[in-house]
């Protein structure tokens, strides 16, 4: 193989060219002091350099203009790329609204990817190109990181926690996925490939996939298999509260306070039910610790987002807020480790 | 804190690379202190973490800590402080130069340790009774049991930790009596008693912050 | 005269009955309040009692109130330094969320 | 080079005072400590250097080919917690500060010589501990040990490797502590805080982080211990637990603890720019409070290796935004050092050099900081070689040039022997070139995307990589020389004059090597430091005249 020297990743990402903006301009203020500063030493040191018969250094007045001059213009400098780099942030941390979602599980050495239609894989994922899209992730055992350094972005994959990446492909292709936190003998194994695919080739490979049904289905065979169904009625008779409806609602508590139902919350109330208890309920749920694997646990959670009033075709969760009138408020959220 | 001043009469013990006994007495201090510092640097971890999970688990770590015995926290307590002023009042003994008081002090205050650290083994104990223990064989009675694991694990190490400072203030004080008894120091020299007397009252600090923070929690809910 | 540069001030030992005193006062205190309910304010005033006996340890068992400058700047360092990891690691805690994402 | 040895004339001083091993293994002058604290470190920098270079050779080609994965994550980790805990935290504060900080102020010894002693015998036992965890199997955490992988995934020597670093960090503790009441209450007459060097400013505000933060990282040590011994579930996610809570105390000394390297590098910069352009340094005061302000601020910006760890974004721009603040004072100090040399009187020896070279490189790697900093632009580059790159320009191209410099410069001061300067600077020269092709193409690999800690990359990364592994033996090269020509020069280097570089700091107006007792006479300090205006063209006076009475 000829050898080949890059200089510069792809940009493949809706704001890796921001980012490569940043750093492009940091790389040119780093050249300008770099060479300011060794400039000025090695001329310095050639001009006053000491001979048999130089004069005696020169003590010069030392004012405190100059001193400003130079504490101002780097604090100055400073802030400004603090202000660039922060808003970069909020672009990278915060995805659209309309981001489709794919749910991520890191695992000691592997990427196991889940999509709502259906298809799971292995170290690859495909995307759309020209499309946003939001991975909720979290892992089985340590910490691990998902980092494209294509789409210029990464997030740690925490246990027993949700965190969330987003990008928009803008450009079909193959692109390295790393493992970016050290995570044991493996870390350099975890790796694969993100493949951006045109909208359409991406529709066909989402509909190739085996016939185990989309994700919410198969949440729904779990709730069954686990026996959920026992006490989560449909109609709320059972000892447990119905579960249709209340993604992204707040409801009240045991204790008065309240709570935002979101992932985070399903996933405590599954394995750490009695946690928080719904207002009106014994804490009789059993923990499902260890009965579940992190991907059971994500297609439940997907069920119980998808449930409807009747067994209807799944809802979006941003129409079941609208339904029940509830907006999704910042600060009622899980006050727990989000 | 000028050296000529004073420096006159000095019968204590001073080392090579101090000028005047002052100097070295106030050396000690300073560096007495900056361990103090270092001291609540090394707790302050524990209460870090203390202060993240209670605020994350509030109803577990009440459960958790309505476990406890307050009358025996109390009780402690009230040892330590007992003990505080025993050994201020050595200190006081050891500068006005009376050596019986200051060894009846300091006797004082070990035995007071003593007592601390045998309540403490009996709660302990009672823990262990209880499967109280964090690991493998923790059981806990009620809702938010794994939290309530959690409070716990800070709770024996903070008391534990507590426990360590208060074996090795015992060993320095008994040493210190040994000394005092052999009338070692004397009322320009007592540097060590001094040292020793900020070290005991560091650990009763930290016991009057352990006390409410782990005994107390939400005790009107019960 | 060198036992008072010595020792700088000798506090008079009635003094240390009463810090004494106080001390137990504020342990009952703390622990007859906690049987009370007083809505949130529980653990601030449990932590408000914790730190005046500190104090008291602080200032008097502990010469500090006698004590130098820098004594005083020592120890008063340490509280601060504390507090900047607490203040600071709540600073996380106490925001997680905020964006309404997981993680964010 | 070899010529015969010269013989020392008859003097006592504090290396001839007393002979045999017990009189070094017992000693409590400092001077002896620092020499035993030299030994010790340059025995675990050498360590340390032996992983980086396995490092290199298993990532010259794209397969982990040379060493098993297991072998490698053992290897930086090693490499990382030998580098650290062992030889940068230490280098400078424990030899040439141990050694200079008494003798600049004036003062006979450290205030508390036995704890100083007491600090190196605890240092070599917390070294002992870490050897015993590297020779019966190595740990594999990464030297940021973090939770869960350290407390419940790993298979290695976590606990005493831990206990090591634990056991270590209370010799920093006791050098810190020893720094700063020597320099509160041991200063000679007159000598106020606005004359004394700004090598003791440095070292103590780093004293003020040793004090103030190791024991935060002890607490974490004992917590994760437990953790791991006992399964009592501290930062354990299935029962509640944050991992990223380890995170917040590991970083909360871990990155203090970066100034901790820096600042005694500072320090010697300050000094050998004085010294070397005979001139008073250029805004000593605001020198002086950046050292302080460094190390205060320092403590508010640990976060910023937290960016996409899960921590909320706005703690992430909390802690942005106070690095940035940070790092002006740094800044400050870059820029006060080359007026220094301004209309200065310019000597080109060794320490010059590698005064030139920290300048530089501890700009790129300041400037890389500011990189790393940017929220936007950490999330791309956190947790690969950019940031590799970063820190190495920093802790190696910053705090080891200002470490050989310092040891070249007051090597006449401490042995009593000149060095051999043609030698001396060409190595100058090899670190200085071997560094850049070392770490300067981890920039671009790191951009690139190539995450650290990895064993095996994809083959387009391989030429930047033995670029790398090229620089590394060329570096290696570089560090062995001076070892060789320093212990060359022991027996067989010129006799050194008590001022051969005409310094005016307090330990140039006392012997070299100094008398056990330092000085003959405590000098009464009547001049500010630096100032070569009295002492025109930096003149050696007559002992006595050294310090207007
Ligand atoms: C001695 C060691 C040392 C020092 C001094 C520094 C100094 C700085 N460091 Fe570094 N850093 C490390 C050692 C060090 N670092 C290590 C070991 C890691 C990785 C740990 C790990 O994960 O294993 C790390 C990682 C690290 C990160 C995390 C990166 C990541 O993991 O994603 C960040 C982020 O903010 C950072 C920032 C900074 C900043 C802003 C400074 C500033 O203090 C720098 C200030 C200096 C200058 C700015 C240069 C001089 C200025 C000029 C010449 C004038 C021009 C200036 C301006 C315009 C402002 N460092
Ligand atoms: C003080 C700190 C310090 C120093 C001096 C160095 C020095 C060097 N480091 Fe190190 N490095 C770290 C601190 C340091 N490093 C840290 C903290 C990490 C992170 C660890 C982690 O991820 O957990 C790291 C990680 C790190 C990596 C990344 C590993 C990875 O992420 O996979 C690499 C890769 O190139 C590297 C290389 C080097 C090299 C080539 C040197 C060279 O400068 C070394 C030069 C020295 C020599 C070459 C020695 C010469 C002598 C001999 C070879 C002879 C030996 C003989 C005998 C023993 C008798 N270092
Ligand atoms: C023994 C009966 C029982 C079983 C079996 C059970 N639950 Fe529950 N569940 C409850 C009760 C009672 C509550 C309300 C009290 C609480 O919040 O703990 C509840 C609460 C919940 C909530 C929180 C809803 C809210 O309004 O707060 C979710 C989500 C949930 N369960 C999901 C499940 C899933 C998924 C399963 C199966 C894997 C399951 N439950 C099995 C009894 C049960
Ligand atoms: Cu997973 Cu590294
Ligand atoms: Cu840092």
């Amino acid at each position: 193989m000829r050898p080949s020297l890059p200089l510069f990743p792809e940009q493949a990402s809706s704001f890796a060219a921001d980012v490569d903006a940043l750093y492009f301009f940091l790389v040119a203020l780093t050249a300008f002091f770099s060479v300011l500063i060794g400039g000025l030493v090695v001329f310095f040191a050639i001009k006053y350099r000491r001979r048999k018969d130089s004069a005696p250094a020169v003590i010069e007045h030392e004012g405190m203009a100059l001193e400003m001059t130079w504490s101002i213009i780097p604090l100055i400098v400073s802030l400004f790329i603090f202000v660039w780099g922060a808003s970069l942030y909020f672009k990278i941390s915060r995805p659209p609204g309309d981001a489709a979602e794919i749910y991520a599980v890191g695992k000691q050495w592997m990427w196991k990817i889940q999509h709502m239609e259906g298809r799971r894989e292995i170290n690859e994922l495909h995307v759309p190109v020209g499309r946003a899209v939001k991975l909720k992730m979290t892992s089985e055992d340590v910490i691990h990181s998902f980092f494209v350094p294509a789409f210029r972005t990464k997030a740690d994959v925490l246990p027993g926690r949700y965190t969330t990446i987003w990008f928009k492909a803008e450009k079909a292709g193959a692109y390295h996925l790393f493992c970016a936190e050290y995570c044991g003998t493996k870390h350099s194994g975890m790796i694969g490939y993100v493949h951006a695919m045109e909208p359409n080739d991406y529709q066909n490979w989402l509909v190739g996939g085996t016939a185990e049904g989309t994700l919410a289905q198969r949440g729904e065979k779990l709730f069954q298999d686990l026996a959920c169904t026992n006490c989560h009625k449909e109609e709320g008779t059972g000892r447990g509260p119905a579960l249709a409806l209340i993604f992204g609602t707040e409801i009240p508590l045991e204790g008065g306070a309240k709570v935002l139902v979101d992932e985070e919350y399903i996933r405590e109330s599954i394995v750490n039910p009695t946690a928080r208890v719904a207002f009106g309920y014994q804490p009789v749920m059993p923990t499902f610790q260890g009965l579940v694997t992190e991907e059971g646990l994500l297609s439940l959670i997907e069920y119980v987002k998808s449930i409807g009033p009747k067994k209807g075709p799944p809802k979006p969760p941003a129409e079941a807020n609208r339904k029940t009138g509830e907006a999704r408020s910042k600060t009622g959220g899980a006050k727990g480790k989000q | 804190m000028s050296a000529e001043a004073h420096g006159a009469v000095f019968h204590a013990p001073r080392a090579h690379q101090f000028d005047t006994a002052e100097q070295q007495k106030d050396a000690s201090t300073l560096g007495m202190w900056l361990f103090l510092v270092t001291e609540i640097m090394f707790f302050s971890g524990l209460f870090c973490c203390y202060l993240v999970y209670r605020w994350f688990y509030p109803e577990a770590f009440a459960a958790a800590s309505h476990h406890l015995d307050v009358a025996l926290g109390g009780f402690n307590t009230a040892v330590l402080i007992c003990s505080s002023l025993t050994m201020v009042l050595a200190v006081n003994a050891s500068q006005a130069g009376k050596r019986r008081a200051l060894v009846a002090f300091l006797i004082l205050t070990i035995l007071l340790g003593g007592v601390f650290l045998g309540v403490k083994a009996v709660e302990w104990h009672h823990k262990y009774v209880d499967h109280h223990i964090p690991g493998p064989s923790f059981h806990f009675e009620g809702p938010n049991a794994r939290q309530a694991q959690l409070f716990f694990s800070l709770y024996f190490v903070m008391t534990g930790l507590h426990a360590l400072h208060m074996v090795i203030g015992i060993g320095l004080l008994t040493v210190l009596t040994v000394q005092a008894r052999r009338g070692k120091f004397t009322p320009t020299y007592n540097t060590p008693v001094d040292m020793c007397g900020l070290y005991w009252h560091f650990v009763d600090l930290i016991w009057i912050f352990l006390f409410p923070l782990l005994y107390l929690i939400d005790r009107h809910t019960k | 005269m060198s036992e008072q540069s010595l020792s700088e001030h000798s506090i008079s030992t009635t003094s240390y009955y009463l810090v004494f005193l106080a001390l137990m006062v504020g342990t009952a205190l703390t622990t007859w309040i906690a049987y009370l309910d007083l809505g949130w304010l529980n653990t601030p005033v449990a932590l408000g009692i914790a730190c005046t006996k500190a104090m008291l340890v602080v200032l008097y068992f502990m010469h500090v109130k006698h004590g130098t400058k820098l004594t005083k700047i020592v120890a008063v360092s340490g509280i601060f330094w504390l507090l900047l990891l607490l203040g600071f690691t709540m600073a996380d805690i106490l925001t997680r969320g905020w964006l309404g994402f997981p993680g964010k | 080079m070899i010529t015969a040895p010269v013989t020392v004339p008859e003097r006592e001083h504090y290396l001839n005072a007393s002979y045999g091993l017990k009189s070094w293994l017992l000693t409590k002058d400092h001077k002896r400590i620092a020499l035993l604290y030299l030994a010790t470190i340059t025995f675990f920098f050498f360590l340390g250097g032996l992983f980086a270079v396995m490092i290199r050779l298993e990532l010259l080609t794209p397969q982990g080919d040379m060493v098993q994965s297991e072998t490698y994550n053992k290897l930086f980790t090693m490499h990382g917690v030998n580098m650290v805990f062992f030889f940068l935290l230490p280098a400078i504060p424990a030899t040439l500060g141990n050694f200079l900080v008494p003798l600049m102020i004036g003062a006979r010894d450290l205030a508390f010589p036995k704890l100083n002693l007491a600090s190196w015998y605890i240092f070599t036992i917390g070294g002992l501990f870490t050897l015993y965890a590297l020779l019966s199997g190595g740990v594999d955490t990464g030297w940021t040990f973090y939770t869960p992988y350290s407390t419940t995934y790993s298979n290695s020597f976590v606990i005493a490797t831990a206990l090591g670093i634990f056991i270590a960090g209370f010799s920093s503790i006791l050098t810190g502590l020893n720094f700063i009441v020597t320099i509160h209450r041991m200063r000679a007459p007159g000598l106020t805080w606005f004359r004394l060097p700004l090598f003791i400013w440095s070292h103590y505000a780093a004293s003020l982080i040793m004090v103030l933060g190791t024991p935060v990282i002890a607490v974490t040590i004992v917590l994760l211990a437990a953790e791991r011994a006992f399964h009592i579930g501290i930062f354990d996610p299935a029962i509640g637990g944050d991992p990223v809570l380890f995170q917040h105390l590991f970083w909360f000394y871990s990155h203090p603890a970066v100034y901790i390297m820096i600042l005694p590098a500072m320090a010697v910069i300050s000094e050998l720019v004085a010294a070397s352009a005979r001139k008073r340094v250029y805004g000593y005061e605001f020198v002086a409070y950046a050292s302080v302000a460094i190390a205060v601020f320092g403590f508010l910006v640990w976060g910023h290796h937290m960016f996409v760890s899960g921590q909320s974004v706005y703690a992430g721009l909390v802690f942005s935004v106070l690095s940035y603040l940070v790092a002006v004072p740094s800044a400050v100090k870059v820029f006060n050092w080359t007026a220094t040399l301004h209309k200065g009187s310019i000597a080109l020896e060794t320490p010059m050099l590698y005064t030139f070279g920290f300048i530089g490189l501890f700009t790129i790697g300041g400037m890389t900081g500011l990189f790393v900093a940017a929220l936007g632009l950490d999330v791309h580059v956190h947790d690969t070689y950019f940031v590799v790159a970063h820190f190495h320009y920093i802790m190696v191209g910053g705090t080891i040039m200002a470490y050989l410099g310092g040891l070249h410069f007051w090597w006449p001061k401490i042995t009593g022997r000149m060095y051999p300067e043609i030698l001396a600077k060409l190595s100058a020269l090899v670190v200085f070139i071997g560094f850049n092709l070392t770490f300067f193409p981890q920039f671009i690999l790191g951009y690139l995307g190539m995450p650290r800690r990895y064993h095996a990359y994809p083959d387009e990364f391989q030429v930047l990589n033995v670029m790398s592994t090229a620089g590394a033996s060329i570096l290696a090269v570089g560090y062995l020389l001076p070892m060789c020509y320093f212990i060359w020069s022991l027996r067989y280097g010129k006799i050194a004059p008590d001022n051969p570089w005409g310094a005016v700091g307090l330990e140039w107006q006392t012997l070299s090597p100094p008398p056990v007792e330092n000085f003959d006479e405590i000098p009464i300090v009547t001049h500010e430091a630096y100032d070569y205006v009295s002492l025109p063209n930096g003149s050696v006076t007559p002992k006595k005249e050294a310090n207007v009475r």
